[in-house]
């Protein structure tokens, strides 16, 4: 332990925490205990989970919404359930705002083609634009870019300093009369900056342009309030806040999911259906085409419940304090160069980094042989590494379960690395 | 058997025997159906100033559907509007207590035979059923409003 | 037990089946145990589906496909793995054309829009046509209605006949040189229908038409083999083949995949991108945009490995007898009409019908006061009610965990249905 | 230690020190990407008749692809092209085999330093890496071919 380590305040009860997680006891070649540093691609899922999963399937499966017996609708009551929870946990105005996807991915694809889609005042067309930025995860940028060749709409985007920040200084140029639609990520998934929100959000309505903010990287660690926010759209996913893989959230103001029309049609989705036209239900149900991932719903639902228990606050502190030291300890190798900002400010608990000039792959293999995981490559973020020159980064990210133990861990690995390629 | 507090006498008589079924002249129509069951009803009210002249039906549903659009003509029929939105309220409140609320006095008083629906408000999937000529009611009131028809 | 039971044969052992799929031991309304025969709507889950899944998440649990530690090889390796299973569980020439999607609406969905989006010769526009049939689920319905009004297409279909099948003989003006593609379910899910493939894929053929098999009814109860079948597409869900929620498959000709346009974009489908353009990967992973259901891939592989070695043809079988009980129990009841093929001939373990003038609704409700879980309503299949001038159905559905008895307990609590309302 | 048997010193010679890396003049050129990990090389081939004169190659990547093209580099330049199609193959086919290959002398003779990626084979997502450099000089030569630069 160093001495840096006596200092932190505001962590959380990580012995606690762990026992929750089975894989924490996971080892590695030859017994090496994982050390877990790559939450900010997916998290790990505690018990209180994986037994809510277990308890639907056990007890209660059966397709949802269209059952008069008893297991249908106790698994009808367990899915909506769930949809008020997740609503209570971004503090939605209402239920009927939380729309279930498979991803953040389909969420945000979801509202580009509704917009492809939409009439006016929402249309995107040839005579429109498009506003993202260049820190966007690729599923913030390429679900645009398709928008644009599919529609002729002018694609933009803010850049980024050399700090790792948005560069908002020409925003009146980027947002314009002409732009239909401004969408960007709360907390950057490579870089961890928090992006200010306020700013971008005050410039779209003054040209009234609709918001949406990718927040996959913030709904697992931060409160996240909607109203708050002041966006049109908010969207995030469940494996990343430890819920279980397969579903996703796209939150969207009411009015908008009246207005804007379906995208995926099928089953769940229909007020009516006759073979020359069909109407479709009122949101959220209009937008969950098929089968919903009911059991990963649930799942979702009980991983809000265990995030709340122990508090967004208390997370959020918990994580600002590791990434502090980290930051800290990290700058203390030599050669290690962060990617992104360099401080603890505004930011999440995500840091990259190169060493010198060996590979973040060569990196991530030497980590991984003492059972440290760091994820390594463009983290689907490649414009940033293009921006910065570099072909890729090594990523740690931390969430509650990471400790000060495991920051020191990485970095005598880093140690390590630095001898074996030196 | 718990059915049978879903499954009244009163309410398999009317839905056996509905009340005010068919449609009639009206000054407003709305078509209303239940996407989950397919539950269907077309329903017309006309007034004669404040007062309720009519209420006419015609569709499709399950015994609890049909049934609570008989109940409803019965109760609504002849009534002053302020009176009949408070039967609707009351019906609404009592449907969605998930069988939790023992209508008292003053609610039998309001709802008459539409007590009956009390058992029907612990089962989610047919509450739906139950309300569907009172959405339809309230919205065709609506309809009817605005299109000056009435005071 | 009745005299018809003796003659059953080609049954499972269902005694030791039904030991492991843990909610059959659930009882409802006082004890009484759940005759489950909604197997249409969602199958239920074995112990071996539950079992892989949280060994996934216990001690595997990582991101896919981007990892160079040791947990996020074995996640890759575990997903990857269940499209092998996959692949060969359809006889697929190759396991690049398996595509993960959430569900069979997901992927029908995703036909209809890569084709509105395709270059010539793939390309629906306003001067080609769309062809489906009156028996379809919504989901393979309201996507080729949204195609027809997004890009003019015109929407034609088959009719039913009297007795529930499809009706062929205008098939030279249904299909023509005109079709771009042919949509069709393989077995109804709401009259069990078994649809004559052989015939509609020859004249598609013939007109250059391609085709795609919702197989969603068919999956989990017979062999599929997309090769023998010769479609272009064919789409599936896990949940109705013993699997968890959240998964669907596409399976789709590779040349196809190759030339056809992605349909979502973000993480994991592109091959690089800048904020100027991008480019894609190649087929499956072009469709499979952010991270995949990879616990949810992973129990379907489970799935199928459980349904394999019980033996497709097996459970086909089974089915085969307990729907011909079921056909001739049922029709012993006064008043009750079978909708759809009223034999054992040609139709899957899956039966509508309707009670005198009781209408389903009530019928379910008396049934799961006995524990009796049937589903009621239109089957997300309206047309198909409209045809018959029927409000809805009150259907049975059976699995290869289904028994003689509980045929008899849905005939004896028909009996109480009718003396309830009689 | 088991990081010893991917990281030979024969790979780590060749990434510190990369053989015939630099663009020069060739027949095709082909740009291939690793799309999981973001490596990237740029690579021509320069044919006289049958033989290859050149390979020539720049590119970013993690070790593994770096020493890889190094060594491709070194076996191939100088080789009939139907004996560097055996090499290519043998290559592919000892990394294909998820470490259950144990290089034969016959295997060694054909892949010289090449055999040293043997321990780069049981791990999966390097894999990629060590072929992406001989992919792209499979793609090039098709391309070389079917423009009939070579024989
Ligand atoms: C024939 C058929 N097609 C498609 C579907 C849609 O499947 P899912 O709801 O899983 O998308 C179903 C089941 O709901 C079905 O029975
Ligand atoms: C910022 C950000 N946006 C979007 C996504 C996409 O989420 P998913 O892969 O679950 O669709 C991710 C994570 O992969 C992310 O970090």
């Amino acid at each position: 332990m160093t001495d840096a380590r006596q200092g932190l305040s505001g962590l959380l009860d990580t012995e606690a925490i762990r026992k929750d997680f089975p894989i924490l006891d996971r080892t590695v070649h030859d017994g090496k205990k994982i050390v877990y540093l790559d939450s900010a691609a997916t998290s790990q899922k505690p018990r209180q989970v994986l037994d809510a999963l277990n308890e639907y399937y056990e007890r209660h499966n059966a397709n949802v919404h269209r059952g008069v017996y008893t297991i249908a609708e106790e698994a009808t009551a367990l899915y909506e359930g769930a949809r008020d929870k997740v609503a209570a946990f971004i503090n939605a105005p209402s239920r009927n705002e939380v729309i279930f996807t498979k991803n953040a991915s389909e969420s945000l694809n979801l509202v580009a083609n509704m917009l492809g889609w939409a009439d006016e005042p929402y249309r995107v067309d040839s005579d429109t634009e498009i506003v993202t930025t260049e820190m966007e995860h690729h599923s913030n940028i390429v679900p645009w870019q398709l928008l644009a060749q599919r529609t002729g709409a002018k694609l933009k985007w803010f850049g980024i300093t050399d700090e790792g920040r948005l560069d908002l200084s020409n925003i009146d140029e980027i947002i314009t009369e002409k732009t239909k639609i401004v969408s960007f990520t709360l907390v950057s998934n490579i870089m961890g900056t928090h992006n200010p929100v306020e700013k971008i959000i005050r410039r779209a309505q003054q040209v009234g342009a609709l918001v949406c903010i990718d927040a996959s990287q913030a709904a697992p660690h931060m409160v996240l309030d909607v109203q708050a926010l002041q966006a049109d759209f908010v969207a995030f996913t469940g494996h990343k806040m430890v819920g279980p893989t397969g579903i996703g959230v796209l939150w969207g103001r009411q009015e908008l999911l009246e207005d804007l029309p379906p995208f995926l049609g099928g089953g769940e989705m229909i007020e009516t259906v006759s073979m020359h036209s069909s109407t479709y239900a009122p949101a959220p149900h209009k937008f969950e085409a098929g089968t919903p991932p009911i059991a990963q719903a649930v799942g979702l639902g009980a991983a809000v419940d265990y995030l709340s228990a122990i508090g967004m606050e208390n997370i959020h502190r918990h994580e600002q304090a590791i990434t502090a030291y980290a930051v800290k300890r990290l700058l203390e190798v030599p050669d290690l160069r962060i990617i992104g900002p360099a401080t603890a400010e505004d930011r999440g608990a995500t840091i990259s980094f190169t060493l010198g000039d060996i590979h973040p792959h060569d990196v991530g293999q030497v980590l991984d042989e003492l059972g440290i995981a760091v994820r390594v490559g463009h983290h689907c973020a490649r414009p940033v590494c293009l921006r910065y020159g570099i072909p890729a980064t090594t990523r740690a990210s931390f969430y509650l379960y990471s400790t000060p133990a495991e920051v020191d861990a990485l970095v005598d690995g880093l140690e390590h690395v630095r001898n074996f390629f030196g | 058997m718990k059915l049978d507090s879903m499954y009244q006498e009163v309410i398999l008589d009317h839905y056996k025997h509905p009340h005010g079924r068919g449609l009639r002249d009206g000054d407003a129509e709305v078509h209303h159906v239940n996407p989950t069951c397919g539950d269907e009803i077309t329903l017309r009210v006309k007034y004669d100033g404040e007062t309720i002249a009519d209420v006419s039906y015609e569709g499709q549903g399950c015994s609890i559907s049909q049934a609570s659009a008989s109940v409803l003509n019965d109760l609504l029929v002849g009534k002053e509007l302020g009176e009949a939105r408070k039967i609707q309220e009351t019906f609404l409140e009592l449907m969605q207590s998930k069988g939790q609320l023992e209508p008292d006095d003053a609610m039998e008083e309001v709802l008459e035979d539409a007590v009956a629906f009390a058992g029907v408000s612990k089962y989610p999937a047919r509450v739906k059923c139950a309300l569907l000529s009172w959405m339809a009611w309230k919205d065709a009131t609506a309809q009817a409003l605005s299109e000056g028809k009435t005071a």
